[in-house]
């Protein structure tokens, strides 16, 4: 089956900058990302579960672009501007898409 | 202090705060009881909801009083100046960095909705009316709060995030909407109107804030439990003497507008109670350098449980001895 | 005329309608208010069994009617036969492409449960009865419309993904399981079983409404914001006339049957409403082309308003001036 | 028999079993009905905390009953004993090793406390009274039963992983710390404290059970459908037997502590009826080995159904019989 | 520690086809597969999120299949039929696996 | 963008093992690691899903740590000792990260 080379991005940052961070994303033409949440974890702030939550400070959110690897350099820098001063972490893994429109 | 102890005792054998209390044994026995987040999330739309038709309603019945325009611009004004004493206070008690500080402050300048609806079933059990627009007033205190700390941190020369779009997000946060908006249709359909939804909102009310407060004290514990070594004595003295200092403040808005006893209590838990939904959420946005930590964990796991427990009574004391009824 | 404007200015002031605008006004000026998807879920499951129930359990008392048969077999000819009706409209209208005009076809002849509730409060604050059975009538005008938009789409040469696994899907889906099967039990517990469990199903009904229409008024808040440029003129003209001819068609088939005023009602009710659940499932699977961006906000974010504002109120004029009452 | 076949049919057509019928259909039609997650553990939440605080306050109304000690030790026995029971029943009519065996055992020495409280519903419908205290003795009879199976395991020279984590976690799990708590909210507070909760924890308290029953229904059908295979004869009939047993080990505890008739019932019900959350949840950390195919399945597709639509009305026939009343 | 190498196909695709996906999957004989919820997103046909959502139409899932290299074709072929003509996207990425008798 | 090279470590595994997993990356120094829920999925014990259910039983979740490539081996035997006998899947990913800090 024929498939292309692409990034997967995934950006795990604070649930209050959800938003913002979609604004960043498509204001730098990533139309294309998911949403996944994260119900827990543990990182330099301590750790933490959305469990019986009311608000959003607490929780974290998964967002995932698969994009072109010739747009990974913008994409970074884009997101880095927002997520520098968060809390959060930003991974980047080579992939296999399988329709190249799709991305 | 005979009757500081009847009504403290009556207070701490109530469904409600024994809830809270079970909650925070669990937690910090480590059971696996969990509440759903989405179940937390829409009981607390619910409560909101309820708590402010029934302020609307009541409004609708008597009237707008001349005094609801004085009492919100004096809750506004506790809002944005509480946060400055809580500030001063955090410098001399305890070692919190500046920005660290004004965040804390914040959550102190602002209000929790749960210790305001707790607040209410104490009048209710004690008798006492108060005036509808208090709710009102409880939104109006959520966010000025914000803006004061906001202030304090950027006169430290430390950057904030401030832009419209987080205007926006703290004037239209969840709760001030469903407040302000329950309001105004509480005052609309009037008490009529809330008949058709009375055996929705009204009757359950109290039954659910159990539920509610179970899942509070779950939180608060398990907020206790991974905070060892955050929390310092200083922090703690903190959490527990700015309340009183809230509700002294309040206490005195209340008599310069001359408000009746019952009026004058929910202005003073007003005043103490510490915000633990709004204020993080905005602070995590505007000032991520502080820490969560340290304003969640003193906000809901010390003033939060002293207001609820030992505060509503010892408030309804002063209120009555100042208040008369 | 008057009486129109008296009753919509009646319904526009019910605490229903009031919280739904609540929502879409949250949505508009974007808010982070927020339902949980769990919420919302469970809220819809508790309205349709509450509402299948309560159908069931009037029948129970009253006998099953003779109407019964007719008045289901004319859903079922409504809610096939309002498709074709609305894709011709949606040719002259609109610039929609064969698929997209079918999938929007489809959700016009199917209903929307919510809005017939809420015609059914409208009733009750109105003093007027109408027949339990409408309930299945509802169920009954879920599906067939389906069926209806995938024989224009065939028609027209495209592929359609109609298995046996999806038939199954449309007539097994979960809104018509509830509606159905809580009629059943309804029709076998009567009156008197359902006494046990009235304070959950009846008395508390109308409140938990409010909070629905609350969550609807944000989605459809949210679906409005988010269709700059999707909604033509046309578009927007056809979801505000395709309810009309619905409604216009179902009381044509009422007075055929020689239904009463409320019944009349219900059914032009259910001809007016459009499906924003099943249907749009069911598009996904079968007709993956079809923009879900139209037909969601078609039906979600003009009908369903229009019809819970300025149509019911309509409707139940219309109807009175038809079937007396 | 005659009372029997009365009382089945009427416990048949009753809206909670219905409601449950209707869940176990929708599921084994493959319909795409859902109940979310969060949606069905808030409900348990509400039911046992609703339950645990009415028996509270029952034994608040009726003082500390000398029986309340002899029957929770009558509890912790059963619960103990019936899983060696189990244990060579299941050697004997099935084919299972002996982890696995030991696995199912575990569940049907605890309790399920749907069926209980199912059971209370009975009751009360045949206007039987029952000592408040018999929530107690259900939430002691949760844990016992695991530690019997896991000295089978060991015994037979299996690895279990029993550590003080575990042990905090079987005694501190979520439903022991609500029954019991809400039992002690129940009895700090009294009739009293409860009657401002009431309209939330008892009158709606049926209905609700209807939507968890459906909700239980869907789950234990779906485990059917996917179990085609797993289920052998052999073990359906154990699953059907057990409970037989179970229930009749409960009657003679009964008698012999001397317990009215509505507390025998209810200690028959929870004899007879298997854990489907508590004991899963442990055995899945100690005893990983065991297949959760295997024991979800047949206490939640098999034993709870024949509870609650033959089990129960067989059970209080019998308590009748020897009990009186 | 031992670790053998596979792909980790990652599917996301509208709410209302996941059954059919599944089934396609039983039927492909890849029995091992886990499902995560995506609450939001965005792609050619706008962005969406699963908040107060009723119906299933708007929602989305993502369902995670651990593979041996050499069926990564056959799985690709089965999955392509359904996703073809359906919004949603599919990656596939390199990973070590740790237990071999586990996918 | 400066990246640093990483390793991405998703452990699948039930619901009620959660904790003791925390607590075992906890002891290992693994303080980075986040929590995402998974709703169904199918394996060698049969497939499932979350819909409806009560207990934790049922249920499983996915942990991923991401962690500097000298640490994967220490994490993956801590991890061992505890998924050996459970059911679940542990996957291992190469991956970029944007701040070193963070992991
Ligand atoms: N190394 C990591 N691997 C996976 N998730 C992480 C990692 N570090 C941080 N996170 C997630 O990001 C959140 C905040 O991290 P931190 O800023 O380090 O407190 C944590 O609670 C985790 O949910
Ligand atoms: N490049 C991408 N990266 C991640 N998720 C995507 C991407 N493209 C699409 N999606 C997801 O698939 C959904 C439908 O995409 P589309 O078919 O392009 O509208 C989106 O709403 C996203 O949730
Ligand atoms: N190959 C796989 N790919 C993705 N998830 C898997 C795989 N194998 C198992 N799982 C997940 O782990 C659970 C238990 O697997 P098992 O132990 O094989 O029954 C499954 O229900 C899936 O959620
Ligand atoms: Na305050
Ligand atoms: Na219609
Ligand atoms: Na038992």
């Amino acid at each position: 089956m024929k498939t292309y080379k692409a990034k997967r991005v995934a950006i795990t940052i604070e649930a209050p900058m959800e938003r913002r961070l979609r604004a960043i994303l498509e204001a730098a033409d990533v139309t294309g990302y998911s949403i996944l949440p994260v119900t827990g974890g543990s990182g330099r702030s301590g750790s933490w579960s959305a469990e019986g939550q009311v608000g959003l400070a607490g929780g974290m959110v998964q967002v995932t672009c698969v994009i072109r690897p010739e747009r990974l350099d913008g994409l970074l820098e884009s997101v880095f501007n927002v997520v520098e001063r968060h809390i959060g972490i930003v991974t980047v893994m080579d992939c296999d898409v399988l329709r190249a429109e799709r991305f | 202090m005979d009757g500081f102890f009847a009504l403290a005792l009556g207070n701490l054998s109530s469904p409600l705060i024994l809830s809270f209390v079970l909650g925070v044994a669990a937690a910090l026995g480590r059971s696996d009881l969990v509440f759903p987040e989405a179940a937390a999330k829409a009981l607390s739309i619910y409560l909101l909801f309820a708590i402010g038709m029934k302020g609307g309603v009541s409004v609708a019945e008597h009237g707008i009083d001349l005094r609801l325009g004085s009492t919100v611009l004096a809750g506004i004004v506790l809002s944005a100046a509480l946060p400055l004493i809580a500030f001063k206070l955090l410098g001399i008690m305890t070692k919190l960095d500046r920005v660290n500080a004004a965040a804390v402050a914040a959550h102190y300048g602002s209000i929790s909705i749960v210790t305001f609806v707790a607040g209410t079933s104490v009048l209710e059990s004690a008798g006492i009316v108060s005036d509808g627009f208090m709710v009102a007033v409880a939104a109006a205190m959520e966010a000025p709060a914000i803006l004061s700390a906001l202030w304090l941190i950027s006169r430290g020369g430390s950057e904030t995030r401030m832009d419209s779009d987080l205007w926006r997000e703290i004037l239209l946060n969840g709760s001030i909407v469903l407040l302000v908006g329950a309001f105004a249709i509480g005052m609309v359909v009037g008490k009529e109107g809330m008949a058709d939804v009375e055996s929705f909102f009204v009757a359950p009310f109290k039954g659910a804030l159990c539920l509610f407060l179970l899942d509070m004290g779950l939180v608060a514990g398990r907020g206790l439990r991974r905070s060892r070594g955050v929390l310092t004595p200083g922090l703690m003295a903190f959490g527990l003497l700015m309340p009183i200092i809230g509700a002294g403040a309040g206490a005195l808005a209340g008599l310069l507008i001359g408000l009746p006893t019952g009026s004058i209590f929910l202005l003073m838990v007003l005043g103490a109670s510490a915000s633990y939904i709004a204020v993080p959420a905005a602070m995590r946005v505007a000032v991520p350098e502080a820490d969560p930590g340290i304003y969640l964990t003193l906000s809901l796991g010390i003033t939060f449980p002293f207001n609820l427990t030992l505060g509503l009574p010892l408030y309804l004391g002063f209120a009555r001895a100042i208040g008369g009824g």
